[in-house]
């Protein structure tokens, strides 16, 4: 966990509102594994007020990248920065994915900007893994396949790939893939990982999912991100700091 | 020059600066050590104790304002017993002083915390909450009430070793009287200031964002309100005070002690900003330098109305 | 869809839209005009009257703080004579509502202004002002004892030929209480919030920058608060609101009318965009076609909790 | 009096830390004054909430400049603006320097920052009256010359010029000018202001100072930048309306 000033190197626009952020940094490059997230000071003011967290998108050398859609304030300010401009990042933080293991085919399941972390998961076990990524948004300008590899496409009104949501798409083409050691990567709306994770645990499929929720401070100080424990012991786990990325098993989407 | 002294002697509690991190934003120290190294500061104050572990609220439980946030987190804590045997453990490695922060939902909870914690003898002096505005089950109505103020004070001292702070509510219109109910119940000093109670909406929803409806509003958008109180206190009552609410640097640290304060703590800053002290320090320096303030506590209640 | 209806029917007075401008925050109307066309929002509330003219605080009475400022004008008026003289001859070429504030020494102040005043038929409402910070002969302590408040609204109500509304200090632990002791004084709605009590220090002189010492905090920093009174006193009284505190656009606005708010008021963002209420407007229409509001009303107290 | 959302057409710095700022206002530049005023929001966040107060320090066709040191976070933002960057300005404001009248040597009294609105009243004046420009600051760097004609200098540290204040340096040479119509027309520190109220009014020279107050609005609504006047009636006027520049006789500076 570092606090550091980087410069941005480069500002890439992949749609109308989608902001991918080329960001320096060998600290955090060689430290961050996909599913962790950053925390980044958009500005300097007291207003917006907090940092705002991103998973890594990707990690390249000694460059790390963020994927982002211009939401509100901080997003905006961000969108604006240009090459070169500083950013205070902090990370990197949380849980990511756990790619090791015992299955040979790796399902990605993400819905909009659930994409974000993915190029980075692509990355990491292209190759030794089998891939399938599953994309899907309201339409077809919702759809993000950046970084993406083996990729079908859902869209909730037909106008890309399949008609219908992600988890819908997966269940269809779910018997011509249930013989394999499959397991599920996800992330996106809170809906879609409920659906999703109650179809993994009915089926017995390993899987787990990035989740989110409003943070202050990222890395486990504030208590201000809990998700329920699927333990049964009526508790909260942090998201920020047990999470972001749980097993499917564990919690209570 | 020489280097300023920086140090404060409280309650009879030896200070290495006025910087203390405030109850709720560190949890028990831990994760904030990766930032700040706790032998460079002068205290910490835990998260609030409670007899039993408490879970919290339900999420939404954070939402950011202008220059500000509001929490509704519900005082979820590992209760004293978890408390003093997993996470003293670590903080008796540093040097530092750690002052425990206890809510409780009614006088004898409050007593029976103060009678298990004050065996601990690395544990330096209570804080008390009676102001939390998020738990249904007293916070608010305790710290609004000027009787209940003063009843928790003089239970709390009698069964503690170790002096008493007790940290009061900005919610009410006269909160010197509460100062002043503290010391004639006993109390050694007050903390000023809690957060205020406010809410927000999605629009879209209608619902809060907070799903305990209102939270508490920390922040910079909080000290012109903090200063307030803290120099009402000052200028009413003798009562030693420690300055809390949108402390984001040294200049701030400044104006709350030349407003009264003797200690300050450092909240919402440390979710921006964890490494934050290092630099408060160092200002502070520079400051009483250019200030010729020889001793730090020169400052606190220097104002010149 | 059709356009939809914004007005409101606020106190039998019919107002295009929920749109106000503050007291203290457009002086009477003459500047402003230059960027908002008066004809074009729902009305506008003096600047505090009293008896006599009042010369007002001496300088330095702003600040600014994060995301707020703090301001001791002093209530700073031309007293209700010369207002009712040469200011109401320039309001009175506008076709919109007019509601005279008024801010009193005492009760029998309040109830000499009141009935100076009546008299003009182009005056729709009074806002008493139980709550300005800023003056020591009185504001503070009438607007935090609610029994003041009580005998003011009741003195005002005998005196007065047009609805009353009170515009209550946010600086007490229980706004509600005193809403409703306005509405069995026979008060006919309430304002919330005026400013929360504040102050900031220069750390090179140690003196406070407002010369009065303290200021009143407006702005949207104090927007979570006066959210947080308006749902109070929404949930436990039935007295019309008319919301005020940190409203910056019409996103704002919203969110008050949501949390109880019949109309709202536009306050310190006069100072920085003092043609604000445009945007606004605009931005409330396309809220409610969003939401398949067809009227606005049908937004106060619409909250979901 | 416009609310304009206008481009910077260049930053130059002057000094270390003065900074001429080239604004592009054709609407602006044809009504303002010299010794008016703008009231500029930096920036789109809330804090800093309030326009900053900046006198108009020259005018070119359609341009307008101002001149400024950075002083706090409103100041260090718009230094860092850059050719091109919006900014939204409120003006013109206030009352500016009356240059008509009965004289025919301007004096030109300023202390440091106080140089900035004097640059515009020596385009407007030269060629028809006198000028005198008297400049000064605590030493050598904090002098502003920029845009002045027959300039005197004074220094506190002696280090450029005349050791001493600006109010000094015209006292001591009061003589050589006092069979000239004279007018001043000062800007600065309080303190200068008031050193040379005094003084003008014990030699009955006629004179006019642009004062400074903190403020909230700019035009009057507020009521926050109060005056004490000098009419005897115990009352206030306002800088922002009434002013910034008031005549001596006017006003308790
Ligand atoms: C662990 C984690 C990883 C994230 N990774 C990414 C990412 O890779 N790419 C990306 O685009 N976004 C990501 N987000 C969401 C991102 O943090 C928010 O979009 C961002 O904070 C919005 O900031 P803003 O100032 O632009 O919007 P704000 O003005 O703060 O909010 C605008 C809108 O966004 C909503 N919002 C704010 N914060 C969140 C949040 N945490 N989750 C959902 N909605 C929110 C608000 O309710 C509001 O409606 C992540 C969030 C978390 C917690
Ligand atoms: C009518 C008028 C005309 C002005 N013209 C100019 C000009 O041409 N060039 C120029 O450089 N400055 C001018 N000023 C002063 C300028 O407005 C302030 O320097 C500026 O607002 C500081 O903003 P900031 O955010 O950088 O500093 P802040 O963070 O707001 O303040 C930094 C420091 O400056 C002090 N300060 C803030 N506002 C003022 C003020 N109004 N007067 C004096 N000190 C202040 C504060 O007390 C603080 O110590 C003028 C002010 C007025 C009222
Ligand atoms: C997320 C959060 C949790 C908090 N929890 C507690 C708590 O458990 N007990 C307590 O006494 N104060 C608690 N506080 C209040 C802070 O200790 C402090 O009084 C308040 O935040 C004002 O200071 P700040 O503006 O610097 O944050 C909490 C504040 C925040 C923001
Ligand atoms: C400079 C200033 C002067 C004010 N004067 C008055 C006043 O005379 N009477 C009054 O009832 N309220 C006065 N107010 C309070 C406002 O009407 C309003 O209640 C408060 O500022 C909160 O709203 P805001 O945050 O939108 O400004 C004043 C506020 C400001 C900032
Ligand atoms: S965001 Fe602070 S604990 Fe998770
Ligand atoms: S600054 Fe608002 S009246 Fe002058």
């Amino acid at each position: 966990m570092h606090i550091l000033n980087c410069s941005i190197d480069s500002v890439i626009k992949l749609e109308k509102n989608i902001i991918l952020l080329k960001i320096k940094s060998p600290e955090i490059a060689s430290e961050i594994k996909p599913g962790q997230f950053l925390n980044i000071k958009v500005s300097d003011s007291y207003s917006p007020l907090l940092r705002r967290p991103f998973s890594v998108c990707d990690r390249e050398g000694d460059f790390i990248y963020i994927m982002f859609n211009i939401m509100g304030e901080g997003t905006k300010i961000l969108s604006s920065k240009r090459r070169g401009s500083k950013i205070d990042i902090l990370g990197p933080l949380g849980h990511g994915f756990n790619l090791e293991g015992d299955y040979d085919t790796a399902v990605l399941v993400m819905g909009g900007l659930g994409a974000a972390p993915f190029p980075y998961v692509v990355r990491e076990i292209i190759g030794e893994k089998e891939i399938i990524s599953i994309t899907g948004g309201r339409n077809e300008h919702d759809v993000i396949t950046y970084g993406l590899s083996n990729i079908f496409v859902a869209t909730d009104d037909g106008s890309m790939g399949f008609k219908g949501n992600v988890v819908e798409l997966l269940k269809k083409n779910y018997n011509s893939i249930k013989n394999k050691k499959i397991k599920i990567f996800a992330c996106g709306p809170s809906a879609m990982l409920r659906a999703l994770q109650e179809f993994a645990l009915e089926n017995n499929i390993d899987g787990e999912a990035a989740t989110e929720c409003a943070m202050a401070c990222g890395f486990g100080i504030c208590q201000g991100c809990p998700i329920e424990s699927a333990t049964g012991q009526d508790s909260y786990l942090l998201v920020c700091k047990d999470g972001p990325v749980f097993n499917f098993r564990d919690v209570v989407i | 020059m020489m280097k300023p002294d920086l140090s404060v002697e409280f309650l009879g509690i030896k200070f290495r600066n006025p910087i203390l991190l405030a109850s709720g934003t560190v949890g028990y120290g831990y994760e904030i050590s990766n930032f700040t190294d706790l032998n460079t500061i002068g205290g910490i104050v835990t998260k609030s104790l409670s007899l039993k572990p408490r879970k919290g609220n339900a999420p939404q439980r954070i939402v950011e304002t202008p220059a500000g946030m509001l929490n509704a987190i519900g005082l979820a804590n590992v209760g004293v017993e978890v408390f003093m045997k997993e996470k003293i453990p670590f903080l008796e490695k540093y040097d530092t002083n750690l002052i425990c922060n206890i809510a409780a939902g009614s006088v004898e909870e409050y007593a029976e915390c103060t009678r298990i914690l004050t065996s601990s003898s690395f544990i330096k002096a209570f804080e008390i909450n009676v102001s939390c505005p998020n738990v249904k089950d007293g916070g608010l109505i305790f710290g609004n009430d000027i009787n209940y103020v003063a009843k928790i004070t003089e239970t709390v001292k009698k069964v503690s070793s170790k002096p008493v702070i007790v940290k009061l509510s900005p919610n009410v219109s006269d909160i010197a009287s509460f100062a002043l109910a503290v010391k004639n119940a006993g109390g050694d000093a007050v903390s000023a200031i809690n957060t205020l109670v406010g809410t927000s909406f999605n629009i879209w929803s209608r619902k809060p964002h907070i799903k305990n409806v209102t939270g508490g509003l920390s922040g910079p958008a909080i000290k012109p309100v903090a200063l307030a109180k803290v120099l009402e206190i000052s200028r009413k009552t003798d009562i030693p005070i420690i300055g809390i609410g949108g402390i984001m640097n040294w200049h701030d640290v400044a104006e709350f002690m030349i407003a009264g304060a003797s200690l300050i703590q450092l909240g919402t800053v440390n979710f921006i900003d964890p490494g934050a002290s290092a630099g408060i320090i160092t200002g502070l320096e520079e400051y009483c330098v250019k200030q010729k303030i020889e001793k730090i506590t020169q400052l606190t209640a220097s104002y010149v109305i």
